[in-house]
């Protein structure tokens, strides 16, 4: 199915690929932090649809459930206990926005350009049509990356341990 | 790869210490794996293995041996420093167990054979790292360095992992020895892959200090805890090197090597950086930071000259021995003495042994004869020499290092002045012998300096 | 033959014991110790040249002393008709001062360090003339340098005497450069520095060289001879031991340049410029020296003047190519200015360091031998026959003439000028009556006998100096001609006629004995004195006795810019300029330092701006490129 | 085979021994270990004449397989020379050493003997950059610890050096890795010419300049010798001896021993700029050494005119040049050595080394002052001291080359007396008398009578030392111009 010389797949990508850009960008403009945690969520959406239309369904519901849901519900929660939502972030200077804006330009401008040439030259591996599922996921994960698996449980709970480190109430004098 | 699996272990026996009680005998038992790591990796070495385990995820061959043998001894080293800032207290379980998992990490990054290892080798190096920096409760500065230890770190982060994908893209996979036949192949390479190789590069600066990705580096080893700041800038950079070491001379290395211009911008913008930085310090901390860039930048020096393996891995092994041997020494004194660099003056005179050691480390960063400092300095220099680097590289590297040397002689100059009033107490004879060890050991390297020297005669 | 090698052994025997036991023993024993090596050594060389066969050299190789590539350079003796004639002068008059000395000095404090010194002196002024070589020349050359500056400031409490001291061996370092530059030239041209090989082989060196080489020990023969430009040192070094150290500078040491230039006399015939410079140089200096001399009042500068012009009438004989009649000038003008000179000690002994001839006047009842040995060594340096001086002096003026008139002229001036002053000096001292305070006319006795039976000696040496060099238009036997004969095969003497031989002579003697007169009707007659007032001189006069502000006009050349130059130098060059510049360099370092910190300024915003440019930067590069 | 090791070993050990022992025995132990070095020395030089084969002069160990480095020791004609000048010269200065200081100081100068000994044996190039610098440590830490000098002054000096250092080492690796001994590189000495001579000329300029660097530093040559006057100035005397004495010898060393045999094709297109750059040194520093108010910067600057001069020898390229440069270098050696020790009497018994607070020290002391005058009168090259020897080579050799040149050079002679008189005068002459109660230690007048008769029999007799910089002079002229 064409239209205007596009396929669907290629109308969905763009579609979707738009809003998950403009919710990104409303995540950095809007000034409520509760509104950009409300678009950032938004975004992840977007990007769960780009998993799908990558035939990676198991993983778009994973990153729904992670981020959209579990970290992005974290964030919530601090942002509000701690009283956040006020309009009190110190105001960047006129100069550093223009910088940073100009710096960003210069960025996607190279980065746009060096993929520019992607297209003719990317291999086209079409990956197998279960290559998403959780089976398959499992099969790679439990074979060839059972090593790494195993030890980002490692990476994992030193995460965890350094979380309950930084949090911990300090009882006694410093120790560092 | 025991010695990766007693360590992770430990790490995992330092977490139950408090529930179980024996928080006394952490720091022995932590002494005594890692010993035990180190015996490993000896006996390892004596039977060496053919097979590539896990998929070929990892592998533990001779120079991985060696430079992972590296980390462990200097972190057994760096346990007895952060002891001694411990004033004999218990030695914290959840440090402990964060200073191994790093290590672990730092294991990973010398015996990655696929990016996926080496990618999870930074995070499991760098998050420990992050938590650390800002384990000072009292002190905002801690705090404000871990946080930008974390900022920064994850912004390389995202640039490793994009310069990952970048290059799986092209390659279609992870396996370093994968990618550089992909890398062989490719009379020209598609622009991405090449951006996806640079920007792992630049991630690899950033850990590695070098400029001008070495911001965080000054600020973060002020804020952060002496002990860990000595451990960052010694174990840490050292493994983060040498995986940038095994990337460049293992996937990346020829046809393609347009990335080693950059890589020598970055060097040279470094060496001139760093040097001048550090003249204006005044805390010894960020000094060290400064110095640290410089020698990072000494030891992309290295890499830049990618020539002869044999003589590259020797004197990588030599220089990053030496480094982390004067960086131990130096912190040991540090974190008994303070960082402000006037409380130096007459120093000599109150800790004669004690100075004297400090001097011997810093002899040896700047690569004064007869230290070990000399002789990688000097394995640099010949590797630069005899590679196609523009003898101006060398010249400036030259000039950089004499600044470096006007800075630690001061310094030393500092330790042994005759301004200061008389010495305030007695003179203390209490031996910080971790100093004097490294001092001592760098004197015996630079003795005997084919023993580190010249391991590797490929 | 070992004999030789003994000669200049005394003297530094002599030398050694005194320098080291002097102080211990009695001031007697150290002054026959002082005097004695030097009598030994004067029997030794008499010994040696009436065992020398006419005409014969003997060369005594001693040991080898300095060797590099093909150099090979011994130290050797040369004992040849030349140097044994100076070996005599300066024992035989070496020993006369020893002994007047040990009276002299007698109450000096420094009497055993005195004698030390003069054995010292002594030693090296016959290795000077007994070496073999140019370079061992040169340390006797050097030698008597130190030995002067050490006589000088003999007296070394007194600062002007020490800066005296200096100031000759500076001068005399400057033309021992000169010297030095050509030995180099010789050994670059010869490849041989001994007298034996270049004396004899002077023909294998181009004219230029020829030339050079003569040039360059001439400016070394300036120095020790003091000649224009470099002579200035020697009527300062008139602040020794009174006047015995003057006596060595005037009479022995002052030599050594013209026996150089003879010693190297080939150089000199073989080149007409060089012996030109000579003569002019020489003759300048006789005459302004003389000059400077009319208007001295002080006893030793006068003679020390008369001393200056009188090495350059021998400069100007040399010139000439009359080397027999310079030679024989020096042993004449030996004995008779050893004579005045040790005169006016014994003068300045009776005035009790008076030296100030104008307080002086009318000694001759006081100092009878004095007066008398002074009388003829007065007339012996006016050139009246048949004292030595005259024939010497005559000779050298009849070979000037033939090679110029209008330096005969010169030197005949010099030569009237001399008279007179000398004269003038005599009858200021000697006649009219005292000027002096009471005190010094109480205090006048003539001098022990140690110091008149020198004078005695001397005078009679003066008076028959002459026999040496008898005229040989005389049809007379010139005895010194046919000694030095054999050293001085490339001299050749100019022919005069006979006539014009005895027109010139009768010149000179006419002319001397007319300044005598015009000078005694000046002093005796006249009574006229010397001014005290010196802002009613004239302004010539008070040119002259200035000695035409040579000495101030090297002040403003030399030394204060020299001083100025070292001020600049390390003031500003060295440590404004050069030290500035190191340290600076290294300031500006550490000011690119804390330039380099404002990007580190502690904020992550500006940290990521910077990096991300970066980024930026290397990834656009790919893309060009 | 054990002589160059032994005469390495000896000082060495006297420094550990000396550390090692309490400061009670150091007195007695540093005047055993300076006989002990003269007495070896004397045992050496007697020794090297009856070796038979060069193998017994020599000592070879393998010490760095990677790099091909190895511990190679060779006591050839030119190393004996400067180990003859270290070991005399040294043993003067420990005996100098006043009996209070501290017991480092002896082991800290014994173990610099060991570093120098160690420069002018080593025949491996790197060995012999290893030693230069380590020479430089033990002086550093004598100013730094034992004396007056100021950081900005030590620090200066210490970069300085390491600068040239640096530039030498970038210049050594460059010829090591042209190396090629079976198929590898190496840092023989022979290996290291044969290489060196094989580069183009451009190369070979490089090598030469960045190597020269390090000795033209060390020297000092003008103009890279801001370090010098106040470093001279600043060290304690004994500090000063071991720096004009002999470390500024190395520079001579290096420059005969590596630079010449390495680049001798270079040499004839840099002798110019070399000799300009050595002839405006020696005028500059005598000139401004006229002024100099204080001793002991005068004799620095005296020193660096000496060694501008020395510098002119060799780079005449000539025979005599190079022989009586080499011979100078012991020469001056010895003279500056005496002076400083005049220099040191000064300051301690007299109260100042200000020539204008000093004066009519003659009165109370003539034995001093003879001796004083003795070593000046060696400072001015009198003849009969052994400078005029060196001197006259010198000047011989400058001569073939450029008249001019020797002329200008010749001027040092009278600048050179100028101010050695004005400075012996002022000080020891004249009325007023400095400081009549000042006693002058026995050891003192030992030591200054040793120096006085050693500079006096040398300009009598040169032979000893003159035999062995006359061979290495006449080798080293062989390889600059071959066919002579």
């Amino acid at each position: 199915m064409n239209l205007l010389g596009y396929s669907l797949h290629q109308w969905v990508f763009g579609v979707l690929s738009f809003i998950t850009i403009v919710f990104a960008l409303m995540v950095v403009f809007s000034r409520n932090p509760v509104n950009s945690v409300l678009y950032l969520v938004l975004t992840f959406f977007g990007i769960a649809g780009h998993y799908l239309l990558l035939n990676a369904q198991f993983l778009a519901i994973v990153h729904i459930a992670v981020y959209a849901g579990a970290i992005m519900v974290l964030f919530l929660f601090v942002i509000m206990l701690m009283n956040l939502n006020a309009d009190d972030e110190p105001q960047k200077t006129m100069s550093s926005k223009i910088i940073a804006g100009v710096l960003g330009g210069l960025l996607l401008f190279v980065i746009v350009g060096v993929l520019r040439q992607t297209a003719q030259i990317l291999p086209q591996t079409q990956g197998a049509a279960d290559i998403g599922l959780v089976k398959t996921l499992g099969m790679v994960l439990f074979n060839e990356f059972l090593f790494p698996f195993e030890i980002i449980s490692i990476l994992l709970l030193a995460a965890l341990v350094g979380a309950i480190m930084i949090g911990k109430r300090e009882t006694t004098e410093s120790k560092l | 790869m025991i010695a990766l699996f007693i360590i992770i272990g430990n790490g995992l026996l330092a977490l139950l210490a408090e529930i179980f009680k024996f928080q006394k005998f952490i720091f022995n038992i932590t002494f005594v794996l890692l010993l035990a790591a180190l015996a490993s990796n000896y006996w390892a070495w004596q039977h060496p293995q053919a097979f590539a385990p896990f998929s070929n995820m990892i592998c533990f061959n001779m120079l991985e041996l060696v430079l992972s043998s590296l980390l462990i001894a200097a972190t057994i080293l760096w346990l007895f420093i952060q002891r001694a800032s411990h004033n004999h207290q218990t030695f914290g379980t959840d440090l402990s167990s964060l200073i191994l998992f790093a290590l672990a990490g730092g294991l990973l990054l010398t015996a990655f054979q696929n990016l996926t290892t080496l990618f999870i080798g930074v995070e499991l190096l760098s998050i420990p790292l992050y938590v650390l920096a800002a384990s000072h409760k009292n002190s905002a500065d801690s705090h404000e360095a871990g946080f930008k230890y974390l900022i920064l770190g994850a912004f390389a982060s995202a640039l490793l992992l994009f310069g990952i994908a970048l290059l799986y893209g092209g390659a279609a996979s992870f396996d370093i020895n994968a990618i550089q036949a992909y890398l062989n192949a490719q009379a020209n390479l598609p622009a991405f892959v090449k951006m996806g190789m640079l920007l792992l590069l630049i991630a690899f600066c950033f850990k590695v200090a070098i400029a001008p990705f070495h911001f965080w580096s000054p600020d973060v080893y002020e804020g952060a805890p002496m002990a860990i700041t000595a451990f960052m800038s010694t174990v840490a950079k050292t493994a983060s090197f040498y995986a940038f070491f095994k990337i460049t001379m293992v996937c990346f290395n020829a046809p393609h090597t347009f990335w080693i211009s950059m890589l020598m911008a970055f060097a040279v913008l470094s060496l001139i950086l760093a040097n001048t930085s550090a003249l204006g310090q005044k805390h010894l901390k960020r000094l060290f930071a400064y110095s640290g860039i410089s020698h990072s930048a000494f030891l992309l020096l290295i890499i830049i000259a990618q020539q002869k393996q044999a003589l590259s891995v020797n004197a990588l092994i030599m220089y990053t021995a030496s480094y982390m041997l004067s960086g131990l020494g130096a912190f040991a004194i540090l974190v008994k003495h303070g960082d402000v660099i006037s409380d130096y003056a007459g120093f000599a005179k109150r800790n004669p042994t004690s100075a004297f050691s400090f001097s011997v480390c810093l002899l040896s960063m700047a690569g004064i004869p007869i230290t070990a400092g000399f002789f990688s300095k000097y394995m640099v220099f010949v590797l630069l020499l005899s590679s196609s680097v523009s003898i101006w590289v060398s010249v400036i590297a030259i000039v950089a290092a004499l600044i470096g040397i006007y800075y630690y002689i001061r310094l030393i100059t500092q330790l042994y002045s005759k301004t200061a009033e008389e010495p305030q107490g007695p003179i203390q004879t209490d031996n910080n012998w971790i100093a004097l060890l490294c001092a001592i050991a760098l004197l015996v390297i630079g003795f005997f300096p084919q023993s580190l020297g010249g391991i590797f005669t490929f | 033959m070992s004999l030789v090698s003994l000669i200049p052994a005394f003297p530094l025997l002599g030398f050694i014991i005194n320098g080291l036991f002097g102080k211990h023993v009695s001031k007697l024993t150290s002054g026959i110790l002082g005097a004695g090596s030097i009598l030994i050594a004067f029997v030794l060389a008499l010994i040696c040249f009436i065992n020398q066969h006419p005409g014969q050299a003997n060369e005594v190789i001693l040991f080898p002393w300095i060797q590099s590539g093909s150099m090979d350079i011994h130290v050797g003796l040369l004992m040849d008709p030349l140097s044994i004639l100076f070996t005599l002068i300066i024992t035989g008059i070496g020993f006369l001062i020893h002994v007047y000395s040990m009276a002299y000095m007698h109450t000096d404090e420094g009497y055993s360090r005195f004698f030390t010194y003069l054995n010292l002196f002594v030693f090296f002024m016959l290795l000077l003339v007994l070496g073999n070589s140019l370079v061992l020349t040169f340390v006797g050359w050097e030698g008597v340098g130190l030995c002067s500056y050490l006589l000088i400031g003999f007296w070394f409490t007194n600062s002007n005497y020490n800066a005296a001291a200096r100031k000759a061996f500076v001068m005399n370092r400057i033309g021992d450069l000169g010297f030095l530059l050509g030995i180099m030239l010789v050994w670059v041209s010869f490849g041989r520095l001994d007298y034996a090989y270049i004396t004899t082989h002077p023909g294998l060196a181009g004219t230029d060289v020829i030339t050079g080489i003569a040039i360059l020990i001439f400016i070394g023969a300036i120095g020790k001879s003091a000649q224009i430009p470099l002579y200035t040192w020697l009527p300062d070094a008139m602040a020794g031991p009174t006047p015995v150290s003057a006596l060595i500078h005037a009479a022995t040491m002052v030599t050594a340049g013209i026996y150089m230039v003879v010693r190297m006399h080939a150089f000199y015939a073989l080149s007409d410029t060089a012996s030109a410079l000579v003569a002019i140089i020489g003759g300048a200096t006789a005459l302004m020296a003389a000059l400077i001399g009319v208007l001295q009042n002080d006893i030793k500068k006068i003679l020390a003047y008369s001393t200056v012009s009188q090495l350059g009438l021998m400069f100007l004989g040399l010139g000439a190519g009359a080397y027999t009649a310079s030679v024989f000038h020096v042993t004449t003008h030996a004995f008779f200015k050893a004579l005045l000179f040790l005169g006016a000690g014994s003068v300045i002994h009776a005035m009790g360091g008076e030296q100030d001839i104008r307080f002086m006047g009318g000694l001759k009842k006081h100092i009878r031998i004095t007066f008398i040995t002074m009388l003829i060594g007065t007339i012996a340096i006016s050139g009246v026959p048949p004292f030595s001086g005259f024939f010497s002096k005559d000779e050298i003026l009849a070979s000037v003439y033939a090679y110029s008139p209008a330096l005969w002229l010169i030197g005949i001036c010099a030569s009237l000028l001399t008279s007179f002053y000398m004269f003038r000096m005599l009858f200021l001292v000697f006649y009219d009556s005292f000027r002096g305070s009471a005190d010094q006319l109480h205090h006048l006795h003539e001098s022990p006998k140690a110091m008149t039976i020198p004078l005695m000696v001397l005078a009679v040496l003066s008076v028959g100096g002459g026999v040496l060099g008898l005229p040989e238009f005389w049809h007379m036997h010139h005895a010194l001609k046919a000694h030095l004969q054999s050293v001085l095969p490339y001299a050749s003497t100019p022919h005069l006629n006979h006539s014009t031989e005895w027109m010139l002579m009768v010149l000179a003697v006419s002319g001397s004995l007319a300044t005598i007169y015009f000078t005694y009707m000046l002093y005796i007659k006249y009574k006229v004195r010397p001014e005290h007032d010196a802002s009613r001189l004239k302004f010539w006069q008070k040119l002259i006795q200035q000695k035409f502000y040579v000495d101030e006009l090297y002040d403003m050349l030399f030394r204060k810019p020299l001083d100025w130059c070292s001020h600049v130098f390390y003031n500003t060059l060295d440590l404004k300029g050069i030290h500035a510049l190191v340290n600076n360099s290294g300031k500006a370092i550490r000011v690119c330092g804390s330039m380099m910190q404002y990007i580190q300024n502690g904020k992550i915003g500006s940290y990521l701006m910077a990096m991300a440019f970066s980024i930026i930067l290397v990834l656009f590069l790919i893309l060009v490129y | 085979m054990m002589i160059p090791l032994l005469l390495l070993c000896i000082p060495l050990a006297s420094a550990i021994v000396i550390w090692s022992f309490p400061a009670a025995f150091t007195g007695i132990f540093s005047k055993l270990f300076a006989g002990t070095q003269i007495i070896s020395l004397l045992v050496i030089y007697v020794l090297h004449f009856y070796a038979s084969t060069t193998t017994e002069l020599q000592y070879d160990m393998m010490w760095f397989n990677a790099m091909g480095l190895h511990v190679s020791l060779l006591l050839s004609p030119l190393s004996m020379l400067f180990i003859i000048l270290t070991s005399l010269v040294g043993s003067i200065i420990v005996l100098s050493i006043p009996a209070t200081t501290s017991k480092h100081v002896y082991a800290l100068v014994f173990f610099m003997l060991f570093a120098l000994q160690g420069v002018f044996l080593a025949q491996d190039g790197l060995l012999f950059y290893i030693f230069w610098e380590l020479a430089l440590l033990p002086i550093y830490f004598i100013g730094l610890v034992w004396s007056d000098a100021t950081r900005a002054t030590l620090l200066k000096f210490f970069v300085y050096t390491v600068l040239g250092s640096l530039s030498m080492l970038l210049g050594l690796i460059y010829v090591y890795l042209h190396t090629d001994v079976a198929g590898a590189h190496a840092w023989n000495y022979n290996a290291m010419i044969q290489a060196a001579q094989a580069l183009q000329p451009q190369q070979q300029y490089f090598v030469f300049w960045s190597i020269f660097l390090a000795f033209a530093i060390k020297l000092p040559l003008f103009p890279f010798h801001s370090w010098q006057p106040a470093t001279y100035v600043e060290m304690p005397y004994y500090g000063t001896m071991l720096l004009s004495g002999i470390m500024l010898k190395m520079g001579v060393f290096g420059i005969i021993h590596w630079l010449f045999a390495m680049v001798p094709a270079a040499i004839p297109s840099v002798q110019q700029p070399v000799l300009i750059l050595a002839l405006i040194g020696i005028l500059y520093a005598s000139i401004i050494a006229i002024q100099q108010r204080d001793y002991k910067r005068l004799i620095a600057y005296a020193s660096m005119a000496h060694v501008g001069v020395i510098v002119c020898g060799l780079f005449s390229a000539h025979v005599q040049g190079i022989q009586g440069a080499l011979f100078q270098s012991v020469s001056h050696g010895l003279t500056v050595v005496g002076l400083l020790l005049v220099c040191d009497i000064l300051e301690h018994r007299f109260g100042s080394q200000t020539i204008s607070n000093l004066g009519g020290i003659r009165n109370t002391h003539p034995w001093f002052a003879v001796l004083f005058l003795c070593i000046t009168m060696g400072a001015v090259a009198l003849p009969l001291t052994s400078s005029f020897i060196g001197e006259f080579l010198i000047f011989n050799g400058l001569f073939s080359y450029s008249p001019l040149i020797m002329g200008l050079a010749g001027i040092s002679v009278i600048l050179g007396a100028v101010y050695m008189l004005r400075s012996y005068q002022g000080i020891m002459l004249g009325q007023h008398t400095a400081n009549t109660t000042a006693t002058i230690p026995k050891g003192h007048y030992i030591l200054l009578t040793v120096v006085m008769a050693l500079i006096i029999l040398l300009g009598l007799f040169p032979k000893p030392i003159n035999d062995l910089a006359a061979s290495a002079a006449t080798t080293l002229v062989h390889t600059l111009k071959p066919g002579i």
